[in-house]
């Protein structure tokens, strides 16, 4: 199992990244920027506790996953500028990240929809056969939209191999008074909770993921995130405390990170925004020809025309 | 080969490729061992087993979203919408995540799924077993819109939406299901999206009408050619991406065209045909664009023939362009 | 409180008035025609557990909730029909009846989506300060959309002075393995079941309606329905046993309602169908002028031009 | 009055109505305490109480589909929708419900109620904080669709459309809330729903556009202005019913119409507009019924300024309708 040094230092990348698009996002360079809202230590412990080939389903606020994945910091923020190396193209709004190579899910905007998705995919991944499991990551609001409820429903019908954690406010009361791990019986689900630091979550994710493997079915897990005081600062504290490193050591660390993340945006900003045609790839499969539909064809080539002496 | 209905010419196409493709799959409510409502799924439940023939909960919004993720994962999935009237509680789910999955993740993640179901009036269904949602689908772009208006086509068509990497309305004209039989091959055939055909040739009249409404323009344009007007009449088929070409070709040829359709008339297909025709047709144009279509009211109970644009709604209008 | 007696004899009216429909519908007469499936006698104890100033929201399949309430058998089948005198002008199909005067709200078909509504409704009249309670009649499987979701949780959240019954199939299994009743937890609900029989329906319903009006909030009710044997048999048997009505009474009120049944249909079939202008009606509500939207005028127009010659 | 933007503008309506009409009540996510996301409900919290200004759950189906029941009660709700992208989880409750209420109960029932929802581009917001979603709800029989163009506009036709028996979706152009500041009445006024308005008088051209693209019109017709094409811009305020025969009279006159919109071409309301046109003046047309448009793809975050049809998109199509 990842070790909590492990979760710091991708929580630290995360910490950092978020304080930096936020600079740029209040500077206008970006569209806007969704952090992490100091979730991160629960996210990127909650991706240590699965396999690699589980996938996850994140909303736009879980980039912590696709880093604790391996995403390099300039590949995200040439996502979040949405340049011309962006891996979406430049079609996703900041916080839309997805790479199926690390089983990162595409995120939803709508919030909750993307939750119906990954029980699908838990589902067809047990019909195939294969051991793979499913984590989907929320906000606790988001269990009063629509697509909670299909999406706990259907995986309590199908007993679909998948782990449903809320990132819950804890310092927010829920309203009606109910407890988001409490709809679990709605739906014949397993409910669990922790609090949201990253050795309980290790262990809690890491539980539900093998119960899910081992063809238990789904779990609804609420961790409670008390974001006062910042949870990173304390367990930055602990593991000083226990020698994990040294001031000196973690200071360093992040002087590294803050450099990489200069050169990151340096680079980011550098680069030049996609291709006008990139506007019309993606929209449906390359035919074999290559050809965009006519309608499509006929609004690239207006586009091209108004653009006439844009090198783009 | 042998004289099929619709309702047959559809499961074939279901049962051969999920014979061909281990990764279709079939799913909606009551689709297993009841074989839907309209009895299209009969006998999947039987030949392939629970895995693949899903019966599920009753949310349409579920039902489109899991299959999101089983397509994600690599599945063919084909949900079925009892009625089409059914597909809003899904509405989301359509427009906002299957339709931009691939534009949204630059290619990362497809969706590729074919969604049937009925459409259409004539019944006596009323409001909620009747409608024809095309246009929601059309001007969402990312969507792929299909109308099969006979066995033959509705076989090949379906067999090429399964087949296709995206997502794909296919819609199907309920009371044409079992009212039309035809020759159908017994063997797997395909025929390509996007591509129309000329029903009837004419010299006068362009009409352009797709799935029951296809009969009536037929119906119409007997009637009016005893009274000299020659019709031509095109069923695209395939709604989107539309064969433009062909309508175009006809149009420059009769200089006059009408498209009929169920659905309201405000910011239906017919005006979006219409419109491309004006920029793509105008100097033929011998007569203004015109449609034949429902009411821009929601679809009644018992008037539902003179709501419907049957014949009788569509002669006058073909004889007015003809002789504008 | 109302008597079995008068449970049973508006019972046996919706019964009869369902087989004679059945009849009506497979015979072509009539689109389709959505019977209570032996819930008749829940939806009337329903019925008469409440106020008359109290509203329902019923499926398309609770006609028995309308008869309750004093709708004519006449009046009912004209809105099946949807002739001339359908009090819905030919455009509801069967079972969308709907009145304002005898608080009976318009039906969804979309299953599920009436709850919402019932919700609101329950709402509004606490904020008006009224002492009105709703009750919203479902069947168990619509707990399965999104609308039950939205609407139970919106009661919750607000203590709406509303009863959720849910008209279970206490043939059939859940799936997954979840009543109805235990979903009320995952809204902070109140949950409470009972048998089918009438009076279990009577006092529960009365109850929860009594606890809505004094500002206790909503109940999910799960009434558990035998269709077999028939209940309203059973309650003719039991009621015969007790001596409330004897073998030739409860003869000459069926063979009266039959009659009653009789004179209405075949009046509701001789009336003629809406005149063709109707299909333009209550599309918006009439502006000042008595002038229809440009458009719809136009298409009315069009509609009157390709039946000049027909006399509606 | 005095100088105002947008978001004050409707801020004032809905205070004047809430004031004057005690059944109007607010409800949305955040509209409460919090004034909304885009602060246009700022202040009637503290004004007018819990019970008028509802915070709800995250759940527009929930939203919309209470505030059917709120009006078939006697209130007149009129909820917000966070952005217009978020209306689709409410899309069955709009579509199938509130739109039909009427009609289907014969008139025993009416739905009064005013969905607002911020519609548009040019935030930077991508594919989910964009969208313009006009169409699906003109093509859905029972609405009537509100677009203003500035706050004079807004105020007065928010206060209609809460005074209007029927349910109206209320877009307020985002883009627009706080970037054009004008004179407003600080009292209450109407402006009747279905009327449009000539923003700019021309003889060559006529342009139909709303909400943040009448400005990219007018800024375009500057610009051909001086190449000698004199450009009539018409802004019909009511998208449905659109006000048609203040259009026609102005292509009586020009000949010739361009329709501009940020929703994607397919479907669009520019199709229906120039079909109506078509329809009403073809033998007044000297040159094809042209659109300038958002493209048939799903909003874009990087190329948003390419994607909408600005001024620079708008320039060469006015050039070649005017010298067709
Ligand atoms: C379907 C849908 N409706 C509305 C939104 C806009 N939205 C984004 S997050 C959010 C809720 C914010 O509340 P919470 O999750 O408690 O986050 P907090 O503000 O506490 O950080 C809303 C309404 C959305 N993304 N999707
Ligand atoms: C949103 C929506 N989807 C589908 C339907 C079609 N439909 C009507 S009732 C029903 C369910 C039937 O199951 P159940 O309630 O158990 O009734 P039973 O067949 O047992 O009488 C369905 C799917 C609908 N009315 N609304
Ligand atoms: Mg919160
Ligand atoms: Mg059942």
């Amino acid at each position: 199992m990842a070790d909590l040094l492990e979760v710091y230092r991708s929580a630290v990348r995360a910490r950092l990244l978020d304080e930096r698009l936020a600079i740029h996002a209040r500077a206008g360079h970006i569209g806007y920027h969704p952090d992490a809202a100091r979730a991160e230590l629960v996210v990127v412990a909650a991706t240590l506790a699965l396999d690699r080939e589980d996938w996850i389903f994140p909303t736009p606020r879980d980039h912590a996953a696709a880093l604790a994945r391996g995403v390099s910091l300039e590949r995200y923020v040439d996502h979040a500028v949405g340049n011309a190396d962006d891996a979406l193209g430049g079609h996703g709004s900041p916080g839309m990240f997805a790479s199926r190579a690390l089983r990162i899910a595409s995120p939803s905007v709508q919030v909750s929809q993307h939750l119906t998705h990954a029980t699908g995919l838990a589902w067809a991944a047990r019909l195939r056969g294969a051991k793979e499991v499913v984590l989907a990551l929320f906000d606790e609001t988001a269990a009063d939209a629509g697509d909670f409820h299909s999406a706990v429903n259907f995986a309590g019908v199908t007993r679909a191999p998948i782990v449903f954690l809320s990132k819950t406010d804890g310092d927010e009361a829920p309203a009606p008074d109910v407890e988001v791990r409490e709809k679990a019986v709605a739906y014949g689900v397993r409910d669990d909770e922790c609090a949201g630091d990253p050795a309980a979550v290790l262990e809690h994710v890491g539980e539900a993921a093998r119960r899910a493997r081992a063809g238990e079915g789904p779990t609804l897990l609420e961790v409670r995130l008390r974001k006062e005081p910042d949870p990173l600062e304390a367990l930055r504290a602990a593991l000083l405390h226990e020698g994990a490193f040294t001031e000196e050591a973690d200071f360093a660390f992040r002087r590294e990170l803050l450099l990489e993340l200069e050169r990151a945006t340096s680079a980011a900003f550098a680069k030049p925004a996609p291709r006008l045609e990139s506007l019309f790839e993606h929209l449906y499969a390359p035919s074999a020809e290559g050809a965009l539909p006519v309608h499509v064809e006929a609004q690239r080539a207006s586009l091209r025309a108004a653009y006439r002496e844009d090198p783009r | 080969m042998s004289q099929k209905n619709m309702v047959k010419a559809i499961n074939e196409a279901l049962r051969h490729e999920m014979a061909s493709d281990d990764r279709v799959v079939v799913m909606g409510e009551d689709v297993g061992k009841v074989g839907g409502v309209f009895r299209v799924t009969e006998g999947l439940y039987d030949e392939f087993g629970e895995a693949r023939v899903i019966d599920t909960p009753l949310n349409e919004g579920g039902i489109v979203g899991t299959a999101i993720g089983m397509a994600a994962y690599g599945l063919r999935p084909v949900p079925e919408i009892q009625f089409a009237d059914f597909i809003f509680p899904a509405f989301d789910q359509i427009v906002s995540e299957a339709a931009k999955y691939r534009y949204r993740s630059g290619g990362e993640y497809a969706c590729p799924m074919v969604i049937r179901a009925p459409i259409g009036g004539g019944i006596r269904g009323g409001l909620y077993h009747s409608q024809s949602p095309e246009a929601f689908f059309i001007h969402t772009a990312g969507l792929k819109v299909v109308c099969p208006s006979n066995p033959y086509d509705a076989k090949g068509l379906l067999a090429s939406a399964i087949r296709d990497e995206d997502p794909v309305l296919f819609f199907e004209p309920k009371r044409v299901y079992r009212a039309v039989k035809m020759e159908v091959p017994d063997e797997a055939y395909t025929i390509p999206l996007g591509e129309g055909r000329v029903v009837r040739e004419g010299e006068h009249v362009t009409v352009v009408a797709w799935g029951a409404m296809l009969y009536e323009a037929i119906a119409a344009a007997e009637e009016v050619a005893a009274q000299g007007v020659s019709v031509e009449i095109v069923d695209p088929r395939t709604l989107w991406p539309l064969d433009l070409d062909l309508i175009v070709r006809s149009v420059e040829k009769t200089g006059r065209i009408v498209v009929v359709h169920e659905a309201p008339k405000a910011c239906g297909f017919g005006a979006e045909i219409l419109q491309l025709v004006s920029e793509r047709a105008f100097l033929h144009l011998a007569a203004p664009p015109a449609r034949v279509t429902g009411f821009d009211t929601p679809f009644p109970y018992t008037l539902e023939n003179e709501y419907l644009p049957l014949a009788r709604r569509i002669v006058p209008t073909l004889l007015e362009t003809a002789r504008y």
